[in-house]
């Protein structure tokens, strides 16, 4: 996975200091330097591309014979070296001998049979298929690479709250849907009556808020630093929750008026 | 328009995404740049920066380029728990729990003429804006909703009187 | 000059440092921006760089600020890591899914006429480029392979179809 014979096409492998420029003619390979070519191929296919190349002999009419002399001497070196051959190879060897030998026999005359095309043909889509790919991978690595070539860019980013935001209401919006709701309603009507009804529901959610901890005293709702009006509004509210049935009064032992959370009737 | 060097100090600054020493820049750039040479391109980057989403300043630990601030409501809007807005349903509840307060949810309803998605008013509730004042008498005993203090004080009110006087203005002048 | 939105728009591509989509830009900028003023301000903004360290580029997953190919020797000094560099068995693995995808393992191994080693394919789905994609009916059912956006946004792509036009054009016309 280290060498990287795309992008050092210059040479085929690198024994010591020693670059091996081509491959020898007569096929003679430093011992050493076999495992390194043999590492450059990336399988039968690859190597067989690589003769027919070396030979600028056509992909289209291969002279399987010779092709598959060149291959075996390959094969048979790596073997008498040892090297744990990988079975890819022994299968095309097989299937280059397989071959051979089909181009030996007579061919029949009815040639447009698909049974009886040219033995070669289907070595011969694979090669060009696989051709396609070795340059679909170079042309994937010429690519501006993110990390490599190209550098996605950022800046700091001013200090923001990164707490979780919640959606942000304006008071217009809220006027708003409060108009529509009650024009829809047909509430509208009498807004005196409907200002001053505001602020004693107001206080009633408040007078019923106190009274759930627990039982208060009138005196304590009525609260005559509200002023008059406040009072007033306080004591509207009391009556309407009184008549809602959400509050009761009763009288503590010293006699003061107690507001208390309505128990339920048993 | 800026000298190669400025386009290589940008690029460099930027795809360090955090502050660099001038020494450090020094050193990426070479030995043809000396410390005035550096300096006076930095100057005229950060000058070049004037109608730009973002500026070169310098911090304790070197330079860097950064967005402006006045940015960062848009910038905000990155993070992935940027809030939604509340639909209309909402502010309509909203407002309504406002108005008719200690009110069921049932009441809503029936003034809304739809019924209410308990998913709305648990976000209200969540949101600080209303609670449970207590409960209507009568069967199945409902909660009574009303609004809170929070409510008021995230409204800018002073009292749900303000809240009428905004809907209504006309009234508002008679007093 | 950059327009207020222009500057806008480069605070948060920068403030985002990965590739947004339109319609996230279109989101964030709020309704008053609209797909075509966008898309002008985008052009603009994307000229305004000619003569800068960067570049407005569109992605898979959207617009993306990037230093210029250029510039890479020296953002390489930044880190001391050299960024990796792909074995053929790798690249030609990475391409053969891009090309067949979704493809099987088998598959890839009959194209290349190797057997495919775990770990290229381990290599590949680590760095986000490939994924399992769906199982091939039949005996084993074996998994299926595609490339990712990532992937596309890695190697400065838009699209497959793009992919094709760069990578395979011989083969891109018979699909």
């Amino acid at each position: 996975m280290t060498i990287d014979a795309a992008v050092q096409p210059e040479y085929v492998a690198r024994v010591g200091e020693q670059l091996l420029l081509e491959f020898p003619q007569d096929l003679y390979i430093p011992p050493d330097a076999l495992a390194v070519i043999l590492e450059s191929f990336e399988g039968p296919l690859d190597l067989l591309l690589y003769l027919i190349r070396k030979q600028n002999l056509d992909i289209l009419d291969i002279p399987i014979a010779e092709v598959t002399h060149q291959y075996m001497g390959y094969i048979e070196l790596m073997q008498g070296m040892q090297l744990e051959l990988a079975a890819d190879y022994l299968v095309m060897a097989a299937w280059l001998a397989e071959i051979k030998s089909r181009m030996l026999l007579p061919r029949p005359p009815q040639t447009e049979d698909e049974n009886d095309e040219d033995p070669r043909l289907a070595l011969v889509r694979r090669l060009q298929e696989y051709e396609l790919l070795r340059q679909a991978a170079e042309r994937l690595d010429a690519l501006p690479r993110v990390d490599r070539d190209v550098f996605p860019i950022s800046v700091q980013v001013p200090v923001i709250e990164r707490r979780q935001e919640l959606p942000k209401v304006t008071l217009d919006e809220l006027l708003e849907a409060l108009r529509t709701v009650l024009q829809r309603a047909a509430l509208v009507e009498h807004h005196h009556i409907q200002r001053e009804a505001i602020s004693v529901r107001e206080r009633m959610s408040l007078i019923l808020l106190r009274v759930a901890e627990g039982a208060v005293r009138l005196l304590d709702l009525l609260r005559p630093d509200e002023g008059r009006r406040g009072v007033v509004v306080s004591f509207l509210a009391l009556l309407e929750l009184l008549k809602g049935g959400q509050i009761e009064v009763e009288r503590d032992e010293e006699g003061l008026f107690l507001v208390g959370v309505k128990t339920e009737a048993c | 328009m800026l000298t190669p060097l400025q386009q290589i100090l940008e690029a460099v600054l930027l795809a360090a995404g955090e502050p660099l020493s001038r020494a450090r820049l020094e050193e990426i750039m070479g030995e043809e740049v000396d410390a005035t040479t550096l300096d006076e391109a930095l100057r005229g980057l950060a000058a070049s920066y004037a109608e730009r989403g973002f500026e070169l300043v310098e911090v304790a630990s070197g330079l860097r380029l950064q967005a402006r601030e006045r940015f960062a409501p848009w910038i905000a809007r990155l993070s992935p728990e940027r809030p939604a807005r509340y639909s209309r349903a909402v502010l309509e509840t909203l407002a309504l729990i406002a108005w008719k307060q200690p009110v069921t949810r049932a009441e809503i309803e029936a003034v809304r003429g739809v019924s209410v998605n308990p998913n709305i008013m648990r976000t209200l509730q969540e949101r600080g804006w209303i609670t449970v004042v207590g409960k209507r008498e009568g069967p199945g005993r409902p909660d009574l909703w009303g609004t809170t203090r929070q409510f008021l004080d995230d409204f800018n009110l002073q009292s749900l009187e303000d809240l009428a006087a905004r809907v209504f203005p006309e009234s508002a002048k008679e007093r």
